[in-house]
């Protein structure tokens, strides 16, 4: 199974019935794939839908609906769609009960860095900044290493914040790690990944539990 | 479904304790939660503090609540059809606070957005008798007011499906969206529950991530129907 | 024809075709019966209309619709229905052409007193305060004086402001006065009123064309 | 009908004129008023500052304008998808302001309901690095977010009757309320319009209280359609 879909598939068992979520752009997104059939999750859309559906098959795309990041999607039965404002009053006033956001960096502490490299990258902030601050429960799926082979989860962000102290959990394509108020705890292994891996890959204290742990 | 959101009235509104803030949507009788607010007075909740556009009339809406002593404040914006209230006030029984009515909902709206809050020029010229806190943006002088939210909020639908999307009729619309977004629980009573996708979902007024409970009206009592006093007499 | 449909007959020739209006409770109200037939105005309600038509005849109310005095109302083809944060949008954003309100005291620079008498009225403020700072033009409707015989029209206001110097017509059961920036001036006289009769009645400085005044 | 707001596209936008701020519907190309922004093309307008969610795709929507050198500064949220506006930009010839999304509606609403502004805790912890104020509300720190109106708006909606009132589609509803609601001349681009009465006044997304010019699409280019880039590939 490729990363990306190995990360969604482990992502989408950290979302509980009932629940309202978001997905960003890339890996998160992937997600859909991978919600459990028959249970009730409304997934949100920043630019207005409630209730969105798989990605549209092939020639049966509708012009008038996409996802947030411009790709031709669907609504299941009993879907709202609405205007920005209520979208991020949604977000802002903290109905997104669990958020999955890519990332540039993670800070030990929880701090996310994920919309600017000053002087290089400047796409925009979007709907990020919202939902990393307002969502009840944050989760980041990311490679653990950048292209460059730099850790991604650092002591400290070097990059401007996208919201301090959001991160609650963050799903790579070598582990499961938790944020705590004790620092960052290995909580899972992918498959074939040793410890020693981890923690070499790793930019920041990472505290692993005696037991052993499980894999996904 | 995985959690159904329907609910008997009682199950719907036994949460709501003594003290808290509640937010009712209506503009005089359309769109007030009758059902709901029938609920409230029998189970005994009291000491509250509603945020409704208006008093009701005496015999309706939020009305009895008041009348039975248990309403300790009252945030709206009009209140001139309740002579009731307006006494308890005089007698000191009864604190209510007014707001120019499209400020009143833009507060709620602010709480319902994440908002801490919005500038306005209204009133200015009262200065800071309601309290206010003065700013300046580009030279011009504006009120901060600050957000308000509700424990509570007790809304009437016209129409819902069992994810709590909901649809309003007509003048009955008014205050109900904004209450039902700046309220931590959001209880709504409607005439109609139906299956996800029978409404359109370009025809919803309120997204059902706003709404936690539904309950179903059993009996519309006289207070649902035409008021002969604001009708034309022939 | 009672002085009250004098005054609002009257009003209606303030209304100019393809206008949004919004009409207070009590002798604004009449206007709807005086709407040039043919010409398209657009009635506001604060409670959620654009639109509104006349009140509801007798046996033909609908409980869900209402103008903002509580009166069972109707709509004319082509109306809308919106919540109170749109409602108030139009009026506070400017798209109100002519509010209609009525009047505890007017200044005689517009100034306007209409929502509270301290320790004795307090029916607060409802819609007015915004329609009258926010409205394109404010005509007040009211009688040319009090119950209690003091004239409405006065030098200063004596009860706290709705809006300062918000009125630029004032029309009453005597007559119709403009506010302009060289304070009042009578412009027209009710029929069988004298204008020795309204400067009397006045509480301000009036001034008077030289020139033989229409009648309504 | 006493003023028809019905007009053809080049008189609808012929009084834009150079140096105007325009607000610009659309959240990718659903609800982008393509037909409009090809007139503006056409007839030449220069100088313009834009106020979009995105900077749109090359090619489409607002970027041959900005292509065009005819944009000075574009106020947005995300412009990732635009290597034409972010090229621009790094050579000092576009001025780009990028706000939160929601932050950018706000502002939006603000101008387009009457307040000054809006209070924010979104972004705090960059400091006053975009430009904000701050201000103190209960114990609380916010950014003072200021109003942001328009000279024109651009908008797309799905249908429309004669009175203005718009009814949007899907997710070609997102921005395009907001920005009617804040400029001082509305323009829209409908697929339709209906006699009054047509569209049930329940099912009205935006009154007609703030449309004042209606222009019927005369020619739906591809820009209309499916963009095969953001379809499935078979």
């Amino acid at each position: 199974m490729p990363y990306k879909h190995r990360i969604a598939r482990r992502a989408a068992q950290e979302i509980e019935a009932g629940q309202i979520i978001n997905l960003g752009i890339g890996i998160p997104n992937l997600i859909m794939d991978y919600l459990p059939p028959g249970q009730q999750v409304f997934v949100h859309a920043e630019n207005g839908i409630w209730g969105m559906g798989p990605r549209a098959k092939a020639g049966q795309e509708d012009p008038d609906l996409i996802d947030a990041g411009a790709a031709y999607t669907t609504v299941v039965p009993g879907a709202a769609f609405f205007d920005s404002l209520m979208s991020f009053a949604i977000i802002r006033s903290g109905r997104i009960d669990v958020a999955f956001l890519g990332a540039l960096e993670i800070a030990q502490n929880g701090d996310l860095a994920n919309w600017i490299i000053p002087g290089k990258m400047t796409p925009g902030i979007g709907g990020g900044m919202e939902l990393a601050q307002k969502a009840r429960k944050v989760v980041v799926l990311t490679t653990h290493v950048a292209k460059s082979g730099q850790p991604k989860i650092v002591k400290n962000c070097s990059l401007p914040l996208t919201a301090p102290a959001c991160v609650a959990l963050i799903i790579t394509d070598l582990a499961v790690i938790e944020v705590t108020a004790e620092g960052l705890w290995l909580r899972e292994l992918a498959e074939g990944v040793t410890v020693a891996e981890v923690v070499a890959k790793t930019g920041a204290p990472l505290q692993v539990p005696s037991d052993a742990l499980p894999r996904f | 479904m995985g959690n159904s959101k329907i609910f008997s009235v009682g199950d719907a509104c036994r949460s709501i304790v003594d003290g808290a803030t509640i937010l009712v949507g209506g503009f005089g009788q359309p769109g007030t939660p009758n059902s709901l607010l029938r609920q409230l007075l029998a189970q005994g909740t009291k000491q509250l503090t509603l945020v409704k556009n208006d008093a009701s009339e005496p015999g309706l809406g939020i009305s009895p609540l008041i009348e039975a002593g248990r309403v300790d404040r009252l945030i709206a914006s009009h209140v001139g059809l309740n002579p009731l209230a307006v006494a308890q006030m005089n007698e000191g029984r009864l604190k209510i606070d007014i707001f120019p009515q499209g400020i009143l909902a833009e507060k709620i709206r602010a709480g319902g957005a994440g908002l801490g809050g919005i500038l306005t020029d209204i009133g200015l010229h009262l200065g800071s008798s309601l309290v206010a806190q003065l700013v300046e943006v580009d030279g011009i002088s504006y009120k901060i007011e600050p957000a308000l939210r509700g424990n509570v909020a007790l809304i009437h639908a016209e129409r819902a499906d069992e994810m709590g999307n909901l649809v309003f009729a007509k003048t009955a619309y008014n205050f109900n969206p904004v209450m039902a977004m700046a309220a931590d629980l959001v209880i709504v009573e409607t005439a109609e529950i139906v299956p996800p996708g029978a409404i359109d979902p370009d025809h919803v007024h309120l997204p059902g991530a706003f709404v936690d409970r539904l309950v179903l009206i059993e009996e519309f009592g006289p207070e649902y129907g035409v008021l002969k006093h604001h009708a034309l007499q022939t």
